[in-house]
C-alpha cells in the first residue's frame, strides 16, 4: 500500500505550470528524493502536497484519503510535517520552545487550564520539554538547548526545524533541501539524522541537491523538469539517465 | 518552585505597587495611579494580540467603550447588579469579537489596521449617536461599584483593586504564554506556515488571542465606567485606541511588563507635562517618536538587552 | 429627484477629491517604501494653514500658495531624514507610532506657531454657484476636482514618462534591482515623502476656502486618505483615487438618503465589506507566500 | 581590477562569508562556483554594495569602495545581473533598459538601446510589453541587456542560467563568450559548474563561505573535488 | 528586574516632585480651572483660558481680593470628559483650590459634577448644557444662558415671523448634540414643527447632501442651524451655494468674529441670539451691560489682538461672580462662598444680568439674549 499518491497534479501561477500532470507514488518506510535544476517545481511540489498551495487540478491521497486542498495544520493531524528551504523558525522563541509548538497536537492545549497553569498542564509541558530536548539532541542540535533561536547558526536552525517537524510524529516527513548552506561536514551529519529518522519508521521525502547525498541515501528519486517528470527509479537508474544528466548539469556536459 | 525572570518581576511588580501609596501625599495620587493601573491591565490584554500574536488592532478602544456601556446601560437603566453587568458585557464583546474576527484576522499588516480602525470608529459612531440608550456626548452616567450591598468607594479602595487586578491579569498573560497555547500564538508571529505546519489551527489561535485581549478591553471599560461615575463616547475614539496601541509598542512588544511599563508612563505623562501647557503636544510627540527611534522595540525588551549585555560583559 | 441625486453625487466627487489626493500621498510614500505615514494629514493641514496665514499677511495668493507648498515639502523631507530613515528596519507598528508622534508634534507646532483659530482662503473664482441640471457647484468645487484631476495627470505623466518616474516605481517592484541600476534607492524614499508633502500642501490649500482649516484639520482628511488607499489597494495610485471617490460618494448618498448620523459609519462599513471579500483592497496585488 | 581581500558578511547572526580572498584583472572572465547556500550570491551583492560588509575590502581600479554606495559603483562601471532576473515586472520591456542607463546622462542611450535590440532580437519584439509577461529565458536576456545598458566595466552574472532550457542555457553562454571577446571583464556565478568552468579563465569554489580552491577553469573542470562535490560521483 | 524597580520608584518620585513643586503660600485665594483649551473645544477653551489669566493679573495688580492675592491653576483637558474628571481630582485634592472654574463642554462639566459635590467645593461652568444646572445641585453654578435658552429665543423669533415649520440641522457631537435635544423639547412650546433632522460632523468637509435633503422636505420655512466652530461655517457656504432662499437662523455658538471673518458674506441675512460682549458697541449707553461688555472686549483684543468671542464672556463672568462672592462671604470658607453665590443678585455680566436663587444655579433669563442679524459680514442688533 502507498502512503502518499499522487495523480495527475498540476499547479499554474498566472498561466505558467510550474508543476504540470505529476503523478508518483511513495511507499511506506523509505527515503525518497525529488531532484531537479532550479525552477523545476520541486518547492512548488513540497507546498501543493502539504496544504501551503491549492492544487489547480488533481488528486492527493494520503494513507487512502483525499487531502488535496487540506489546510496544512489538517494534513500535520493526519501525520504530515515537512520542513522549509527558506526557514520558518519562529525567531521569536527560544530553540526548545520552537520544538515544543512541535509537539502542540499532543498537548491538545486548552485556553482555561492555561491561564491558570493547573498542575495537569504544568505536567505536560515538563514531559513536552523533556521529549523536545531529546529530538534537539537526536537531530545534533543538543548543544542549543538553552538558546534563543534568533542566535543559532544556520546549520544548527535547519536541524531544529527537523526537530519541530519530529514532535508532531509524523509519518511522513517532507524535507526541503536539508542539506542547502552546510559544509560538507554537516551535510554528512544531517545523512546520518535523516538515516536515523527513516531508521524509526519514517516515511521522508527530500529536495536537495546535494547529489552525493541524494545519491547516498535515497531508495527512490523522482527527477523533475519544468514541473514534469523527467525520470524516476533507483539512484543507479537516474544516475544514468542522460536526460537527467543534460538537465542537470546542463547541455553539452553528458 | 524555581524562580525565573518573569516570577520575579512579578513579584517586584507586587511590591511597587504594595509600597508605592507611600510616596502619595493625597487621594489625586491614587487616581492617576488607578488610571495607569486600568491601562496597563488593558494594555497586558492587547499586547497578547499586537506583541505575542503580531496582529496589529487600532480600535480596541472600541472594545473598552463598549463594555464601558454595556455595564453602564445595564446597572443605571436595568438595574442588574454590578458584577453581573460585567460579566454580561464582556460575553456580549466577546461574542462581537469573535464573530468579527474570523473575517478580520484574514487580513494582514495595514489591512488589519484599517480593518479594526473602521470596527472602532463604527463602534465610537453607534455610541455617540444612539443618545436614547448611550446618552450620546453628554455622557453617560453610572453608578458606583457594589456587590452584594457593599460600595466601592475612594480612591484608596479603588487603588488596591485595580493594583490587585494588574498583578492577576500579569499572572495570567505570564502563564499563558508560557504554555502550549502561548507558544500557538507565539508561533502565529514568527511563521504562520511554521506553525500551520506542525498542526498549529493559526486561524483559529488569531481568533482566539483577539476574543481574550477584547475581553479583557471590555471587563477594564466596565470597571472604568463604575469608577469614573461619567462614560462619554469619546473612550472609544480612535485617538484612544492609538493610545494603547503607543502604550503598548512604547513599552515594548511582546513583554508582558513592557506592556505596564509602557501604560504607566504614558498614562502619568500628560499629568507631568501639565506645567509644559502649549508645548505638550510638541514634547509627547517628541517622546514618542524618539523613543520608537532609539529603542525600536521598545523600552523594556531594550532595556532588558542592555542590561544583559553587560552582564555579559562584566 | 434626478437634481437631488445629482447634488448628492457632485458633493461626493468635491469631497471625494480630497479624499483622493491624500489617499494619493499615502500610495506614493508606501510604494516607495512599504510605510503607512499616518501624519500625511499633518502635510493638508500645513498646506492649508501655511497658505491663509500668508494670504491673511497680505501676500497675493500665488505666492502664498508657492511658499506653502514649499513649506510643507521641506516638513516632508525632514520628516523622513530625521524620523522615518534612522527606523527603516524597524517593525511595521513602531514605523506607525513614529508617525503619529510626527503628527501630534506637527499639530502641536502649527498650534503654537498659528494658533488654534480657526482659518480661511478666498475662493480662487469667486463664491456664485454654477448651476448644473438643477444642481448646485460651488466654483471651488471645479478647482478642487480639475486640480486633483490634473495633480493625478501629472503624476500619470510623471510615473509614466519621466526616467525618474520609473526608477521610483522600479524602487517599489524591486528595491534590490533598482539599487543594481544604480538608483539612489534612499534618495527616492526621501523624495516619495517630499512629493506626498506637495500633493497634501496642494489639496489643503484647494480644499480651503471650502472647509476652511485649523490647526487639527489633518486628522480627519489623514484617516479618510488612509481609508481611502487601503480601500483601493495599497500602493497602488489609481486605486486611491477610486476609492477616495467612493468614500465620498458613499457619504453623500448615504446622508442624503439614509442618515446623516451614520454618514462616515457607512464609508467604514464598504470599507470592511470590501476587505472581507478582497483581503487586498480593491486594486490592490495579491501576493503570494514564497516558503 | 577587483580586489577582495578578507571580506566577512553576516545576515543577522549568521555568517555568510568568513574572509573572501578573489581577485578579477582587467579582460578575464573568472567563475565562481559552488553549492546552494555557499555565498556566492552574499559576494556578488557585496561587490555590488547592497549586502552590508562586516570585515575585509573591496578594492576597483585601487579604488576602496567597501563602504560606498551601491548607485555610486554603477557610476564606476560595475553592474550586476541579479540571480533570478529581478526585472520590474510591470514596466516595459524598453523600460526596463532605460533604467539600467540610470546613471548616464548621455544622448547615446538610444544608440546603445538599438544595440541591445540587435544582440537580443526577442527584446526588440518584446519592447513595449511589461517585462513580467515574458518567459524565464527571454528575462533573463532583459536583465543581461539591462545591466549592458550602464556600459559596464565589471559585469556580475549572478547563476544566469537558473531555471531555464538547456537550449537557453548554451544561448546565455554564447553572450556571455561574446562579451568577454568584446573586452568586458565578468564575474560569473553559477551551479552549472561545467558549463561556466568551461569558459571560464579561472574559477573559485565556494564553500560555506569560504574559498575551498582556485584555479583556472580547465584544471577546476578536471578536478576530481569538483565532480564530487557536484555530481556524487 | 532591580532596574524596573528603581524605574518605578523614579519615576513615581519624578512625578511626586512636578505636582509638589506647584504648593503655594496659605494666603492666596486659590481659583482652580480646567477648560478644553486644545482638542474640538480647543476654540472655545482658548478663549477662556485667556480671559482667566488676564483678570487674575488684573485683579491683583488691584491689590487682590479681600487683600489676599488670587492664585489660578489652569490645565488643559483637550475636550475630554476623563481628562477633565481627572484635573478635577487633582484641583481639589492635591491643589487644594478654594473654587473650580471651568468645564468648556458640557461632557467635561458633567463629568467633574460628582467630585465637587463629594468633595463640597464651589463650581461654576462654563458650559451651556441644561443637565447641569436642571435639577439644581447645591455646588454647582453655570454662567452660559442654556442651550434651551437659544432655542427658545430663536424659536420666539420665528413665531413672531409667523414660522411653524422647521428644518433643524446640528452637529453630531457636544454642543450641537446637546441644542438638538433642547430644541426638540422646547419647539412644541412655540408651536414650532421639526419636520426634518439632519446632524453634520464638526470636521465634515461638506454638508450639500444634508442640505440637499432638507431642500427636498416639503413645507420647511425656515432653517435652524445648531453648532459651533468651522461646522456652521461650511453649512453657511453650502446653504448659499445651493441657493436655498428660506430664513436661516444659527445658534450663539457662532456669536464669534471667527465666523464672521470665515464666511465673508455668505452668512448674510442670517439671524442668530447672542448675548450683550458680541454687540457691545451697539448696545445703547443706557444698557446696564454696556460698560462691563466694553471693558472686556477692549481688554481682551488689547492684549491677545485677536476678536473676543461669547466664550470668554462666560469664564469673566464666572471669575468675577466668584470674586464677588468670595468679598461677600468676607473669605474662602467653601459652604459661604456657596451660599453667597446662590445669592448673587442683579450682578451684570457679558451674558446677561444674573439672579440666582436655592431653585436656580444659572440665574439668567430669555432677555440675556440680543437677537442679531448678521449684514455685511458684521452683527446688527435685531429686536
Amino acid at each position: 500500500m502507498s502512503l502518499l499518491r499522487v495523480d495527475g497534479l498540476s499547479k499554474a501561477f498566472g498561466g505558467i505550470n510550474a508543476v504540470a500532470d505529476l503523478s508518483f507514488t511513495i511507499n511506506p518506510g523509505t527515503i525518497h528524493s525529488i531532484i531537479g535544476p532550479n525552477g523545476a517545481g520541486k518547492t512548488t511540489l513540497f507546498n501543493l502536497i502539504t496544504g501551503v498551495y491549492h492544487p489547480s487540478g488533481g488528486r492527493i491521497r494520503f494513507q487512502d484519503a483525499d487531502v488535496a486542498g487540506l489546510p496544512p495544520y489538517e494534513l500535520a493531524r493526519l501525520g504530515m510535517s515537512r520542513t522549509f528551504q527558506n526557514l520558518q523558525i519562529f525567531f521569536n522563541m527560544t530553540a526548545v520552545e520552537n520544538v515544543m509548538v512541535g509537539a502542540h497536537l499532543h498537548l491538545n492545549p486548552r485556553v482555561l487550564p492555561s491561564l491558570l497553569h493547573l498542575p495537569v498542564v504544568k505536567r505536560r509541558d515538563r514531559e513536552c520539554r523533556a521529549k523536545a530536548r531529546e529530538l534537539m539532541e537526536f537531530v545534533g542540535c543538543g548543544a542549543y538547548l538553552e538558546a534563543d533561536s534568533a542566535s543559532m547558526p544556520y546549520g544548527a536552525l535547519k536541524r531544529l526545524e527537523i526537530a519541530r517537524a519530529l514532535a508532531s510524529r509524523p509519518k511522513l516527513l517532507l524535507l526541503d533541501e536539508p542539506a542547502a548552506g552546510l559544509n560538507a561536514t554537516e551535510s554528512r551529519e544531517i545523512d546520518e539524522v535523516i538515516k536515523r529518522i527513516a531508521g524509526q519508521g519514517v516515511t521522508v521525502v527530500l529536495v536537495e541537491h546535494d547529489m552525493k547525498m541524494v545519491m547516498g541515501i535515497s531508495d527512490h528519486i523522482l527527477a523533475l523538469d519544468y514541473g514534469r517528470k523527467l525520470a524516476e527509479g533507483t539512484p543507479a537508474e537516474v544516475r544514468q539517465n542522460p536526460d537527467v544528466i543534460s538537465a542537470y548539469l546542463g547541455a553539452g556536459s553528458a | 518552585m524555581r524562580l525565573t525572570g518573569p516570577h520575579i518581576g512579578l513579584l517586584a511588580t507586587a511590591a511597587i505597587i504594595a509600597l508605592l501609596p507611600l510616596t502619595f501625599p493625597n487621594s489625586y495620587y491614587y487616581d492617576v495611579a488607578v488610571s495607569a493601573l486600568f491601562n496597563a491591565v488593558l494594555c497586558v490584554g492587547l499586547n497578547l494580540l499586537i506583541g505575542y500574536a503580531g496582529q496589529i488592532s487600532l480600535g480596541h478602544a472600541g472594545f473598552f467603550a463598549l463594555g464601558a456601556y454595556v455595564s453602564g446601560i445595564l446597572t443605571t437603566r436595568w438595574n442588574l447588579p454590578p458584577l453581573l453587568a460585567l460579566v454580561v458585557g464582556a460575553v456580549l464583546v466577546g461574542t462581537l469579537a469573535f464573530v468579527l474576527a474570523r473575517p478580520i484576522l484574514r487580513l494582514k499588516g495595514h489591512y488589519l489596521a484599517m480593518a479594526t480602525l473602521g470596527i472602532g470608529i463604527i463602534i465610537f459612531i453607534v455610541l455617540n449617536t444612539e443618545a436614547w440608550l448611550t446618552g450620546g456626548p453628554d455622557g453617560l452616567t453610572v453608578n458606583y461599584l457594589s456587590v452584594a450591598g457593599w460600595t466601592l468607594k475612594g480612591d484608596r479602595n479603588w487603588y488596591w483593586l485595580a493594583g490587585i487586578l494588574l498583578l492577576t491579569t500579569v499572572w495570567l498573560s505570564l502563564n499563558l504564554i508560557d504554555s502550549a497555547v502561548g507558544r500557538a500564538l507565539r508561533a502565529v508571529h514568527g511563521s504562520e506556515v511554521g506553525a500551520a505546519v506542525v498542526g498549529v489551527d493559526t486561524g483559529r489561535y488569531k481568533v482566539l488571542v483577539f476574543v481574550i485581549s477584547a475581553v479583557f478591553a471590555s471587563v477594564v471599560g466596565s470597571l472604568f465606567a463604575h469608577r469614573n461615575g461619567l462614560i462619554t463616547p469619546g473612550i472609544g475614539s480612535f485617538f484612544h485606541s492609538v493610545e494603547l496601541v503607543a502604550m503598548v509598542v512604547l513599552g515594548g512588544m511582546a513583554s508582558t511588563f513592557g506592556a505596564v511599563v509602557g501604560a504607566v508612563i504614558l498614562s502619568v505623562l500628560p499629568h507631568l507635562l501639565t506645567s509644559f501647557e502649549d508645548y505638550e503636544a510638541i514634547i509627547l510627540g517628541m517622546i514618542m517618536m524618539s523613543t520608537m527611534i532609539f529603542m525600536p522595540k521598545g523600552i523594556v525588551p531594550t532595556v532588558l538587552r542592555l542590561l544583559r549585555q553587560r552582564g555579559g560583559a562584566s | 429627484m434626478f437634481a437631488e441625486f445629482l447634488q448628492y453625487m457632485l458633493s461626493g466627487i468635491t469631497v471625494g477629491s480630497i479624499y483622493a489626493l491624500a489617499g494619493l500621498g499615502f500610495a506614493i510614500i508606501y510604494n516607495a517604501s512599504h510605510v503607512i505615514n499616518f501624519a500625511q494629514g499633518e502635510f493638508i493641514m500645513i498646506g492649508g494653514m501655511a497658505s491663509s496665514v500668508l494670504v491673511a499677511a497680505g501676500l497675493p495668493l500665488w505666492a502664498a500658495v508657492i511658499l506653502a507648498v514649499l513649506l510643507t515639502m521641506l516638513v516632508g523631507l525632514a520628516l523622513e531624514i530625521f524620523a522615518i530613515a534612522p527606523a527603516r528596519d524597524a517593525d511595521v507598528v513602531t514605523i506607525i507610532i513614529i508617525t503619529i508622534g510626527a503628527s501630534i508634534f506637527l499639530r502641536g507646532v502649527a498650534q503654537l506657531v498659528w494658533g488654534k483659530s480657526p482659518r480661511s482662503l478666498p475662493a480662487f473664482s469667486g463664491e456664485e454657484p454654477i448651476n448644473l441640471f438643477g444642481a448646485a457647484l460651488a466654483r471651488q468645487s471645479l478647482w478642487v476636482i480639475g486640480v486633483s484631476l490634473l495633480l493625478i495627470l501629472l503624476l500619470g505623466w510623471f510615473f509614466n514618462r519621466t526616467l525618474f518616474g520609473k526608477a521610483m516605481l522600479a524602487t517599489s517592484y524591486n528595491r534590490l534591482a533598482a539599487q543594481l541600476m544604480g538608483i539612489g534607492v534612499n534618495k527616492v524614499l526621501t523624495l516619495s515623502f517630499g512629493m506626498s508633502a506637495v500633493l497634501g500642501a496642494v489639496g489643503g490649500i484647494i480644499v480651503t476656502p471650502i472647509t476652511f482649516t485649523s490647526y487639527e484639520a489633518g486628522i480627519m482628511l489623514g484617516l479618510k486618505g488612509f481609508s481611502a488607499a487601503v480601500l483601493g489597494g495599497l500602493g497602488n495610485g489609481a486605486g486611491a483615487v477610486a476609492g477616495g471617490l467612493l468614500v465620498g460618494i458613499a457619504e453623500a448618498l448615504g446622508a442624503g438618503y439614509i442618515s446623516s448620523a451614520y454618514k462616515d459609519a457607512f464609508a467604514f462599513v464598504i470599507i470592511l465589506f470590501v476587505l472581507f471579500f478582497m483581503p487586498n483592497g480593491l486594486f490592490g496585488k495579491r501576493s503570494t507566500e514564497r516558503v | 581590477m577587483l580586489e577582495i581581500s578578507a571580506l566577512t558578511s553576516h545576515y543577522g547572526r549568521i555568517q555568510a562569508l568568513k574572509g573572501i580572498e578573489v581577485t578579477v584583472a582587467e579582460g578575464e572572465l573568472v567563475a565562481l562556483v559552488g553549492a546552494n547556500g555557499a555565498g556566492k550570491t552574499t559576494l556578488l551583492r557585496c561587490i555590488s554594495g547592497v549586502q552590508p560588509v562586516s570585515g575585509g575590502r573591496i578594492r576597483f581600479d585601487g579604488k576602496d569602495i567597501t563602504r560606498m554606495a551601491p548607485e555610486l559603483r554603477v557610476g564606476l562601471g560595475i553592474a550586476q545581473v541579479p540571480e533570478g532576473r529581478q526585472v520590474f515586472g510591470p514596466l516595459s520591456v524598453e523600460d526596463n533598459l532605460r533604467l539600467g542607463a540610470y546613471r548616464r546622462h548621455s544622448k547615446d542611450v538610444d544608440a546603445d538601446l538599438q544595440r541591445m535590440f540587435k544582440m537580443f532580437p526577442v527584446l526588440d519584439t518584446m519592447r513595449h510589453h511589461p517585462a513580467g509577461t515574458m518567459s524565464g529565458g527571454q528575462q533573463q536576456m532583459l536583465a543581461m541587456a539591462r545591466a549592458l545598458m550602464s556600459r559596464p566595466r565589471l559585469l556580475l552574472l549572478d547563476e544566469p542560467s537558473m531555471g531555464l532550457a538547456p537550449l537557453l542555457v548554451a544561448e546565455i553562454f554564447r553572450i556571455v563568450e561574446a562579451l568577454k571577446k568584446e573586452g568586458t571583464t565578468i564575474f560569473l556565478v553559477e551551479q552549472n559548474a561545467y558549463a561556466a568552468l568551461g569558459i571560464a579563465d579561472r574559477g573559485y569554489v565556494l564553500e560555506t563561505g569560504q574559498v575551498v580552491l582556485a584555479d583556472s577553469g580547465q584544471r577546476l573542470l578536471s578536478d576530481e573535488k569538483v565532480k564530487e562535490a557536484y555530481l556524487g560521483l | 528586574m532591580r532596574t524596573m524597580r528603581t524605574a518605578g520608584l523614579a519615576l513615581a518620585m519624578a512625578f511626586a516632585a512636578t505636582v509638589a513643586g506647584q504648593a503655594q503660600a496659605a494666603d492666596d485665594i486659590k481659583i482652580g480651572s480646567f477648560v478644553s483649551s486644545t482638542g474640538v473645544m480647543g476654540y472655545m477653551g482658548d478663549q477662556e483660558k485667556k480671559v482667566l489669566e488676564t483678570y487674575v493679573e488684573r485683579i491683583n495688580k488691584q491689590g487682590g481680593v479681600l487683600g489676599r492675592p488670587l492664585k489660578l491653576i489652569v490645565y488643559d483637558d483637550g475636550t475630554e470628559a476623563e481628562k477633565a474628571a481627572s484635573f478635577t481630582k487633582r484641583l481639589i485634592e492635591n491643589d487644594e483650590v478654594d473654587v473650580i472654574i471651568g468645564g468648556t463642554g458640557t461632557p467635561q462639566t458633567m463629568a467633574a459634577v460628582p467630585q465637587v459635590e463629594r468633595a463640597q467645593v464651589p463650581f461654576i461652568s462654563l458650559a451651556g448644557g441644561i443637565v447641569i444646572t436642571d435639577p439644581v445641585k447645591p455646588w454647582v453654578f453655570k454662567t452660559p444662558q442654556s442651550d434651551k435658552m437659544a432655542a427658545e429665543k430663536v424659536f420666539g423669533d420665528m413665531k413672531k415671523k409667523g414660522i411653524t415649520k422647521i428644518a433643524l440641522l446640528s452637529e453630531n457631537i457636544g454642543f450641537g448634540k446637546s441644542g438638538r435635544e433642547q430644541s426638540l423639547l422646547a419647539a412644541p412650546k412655540y408651536g414650532i414643527e421639526i419636520i426634518a433632522d439632519e446632524t453634520y460632523g464638526p470636521k465634515d468637509p461638506d454638508v450639500t447632501a444634508q442640505l440637499t435633503k432638507i431642500r427636498g422636505t416639503a413645507g420647511v420655512q425656515a432653517l435652524f442651524v445648531f453648532g459651533a466652530g468651522t461646522g456652521p461655517a461650511v453649512v453657511s457656504k453650502n446653504i448659499r451655494q445651493l441657493g436655498l432662499t428660506e430664513p436661516v437662523y444659527q445658534s450663539h455658538g457662532v456669536a464669534s468674529k471667527d465666523f464672521l471673518r470665515l464666511v465673508g458674506t455668505a452668512a448674510d441675512g442670517f439671524r442668530l441670539p447672542v448675548d450683550g460682549l458680541v454687540v457691545a458697541d451697539q448696545l445703547s449707553s443706557s444698557d446696564p451691560q454696556k460698560p462691563v461688555v466694553v471693558d472686556l472686549k477692549n481688554t481682551f483684543e488689547g492684549q491677545y489682538k485677536t476678536d473676543v468671542s461669547t466664550f470668554a464672556g462666560h469664564a469673566y463672568d464666572a471669575l468675577m461672580m466668584t470674586v464677588d462672592a468670595i468679598k461677600r462671604a468676607g473669605g474662602t470658607d467653601k459652604a459661604k462662598v456657596r451660599e453667597q453665590l446662590e445669592k448673587t443678585k442683579g450682578f451684570i455680566g457679558t451674558d446677561g444680568v444674573y439672579n440666582m436663587s436655592p431653585t436656580d444655579h444659572m440665574g439668567l433669563g430669555l432677555d440675556a439674549f440680543h437677537m442679531v442679524v448678521i449684514k455685511n459680514g458684521d452683527w446688527v442688533l435685531s429686536d
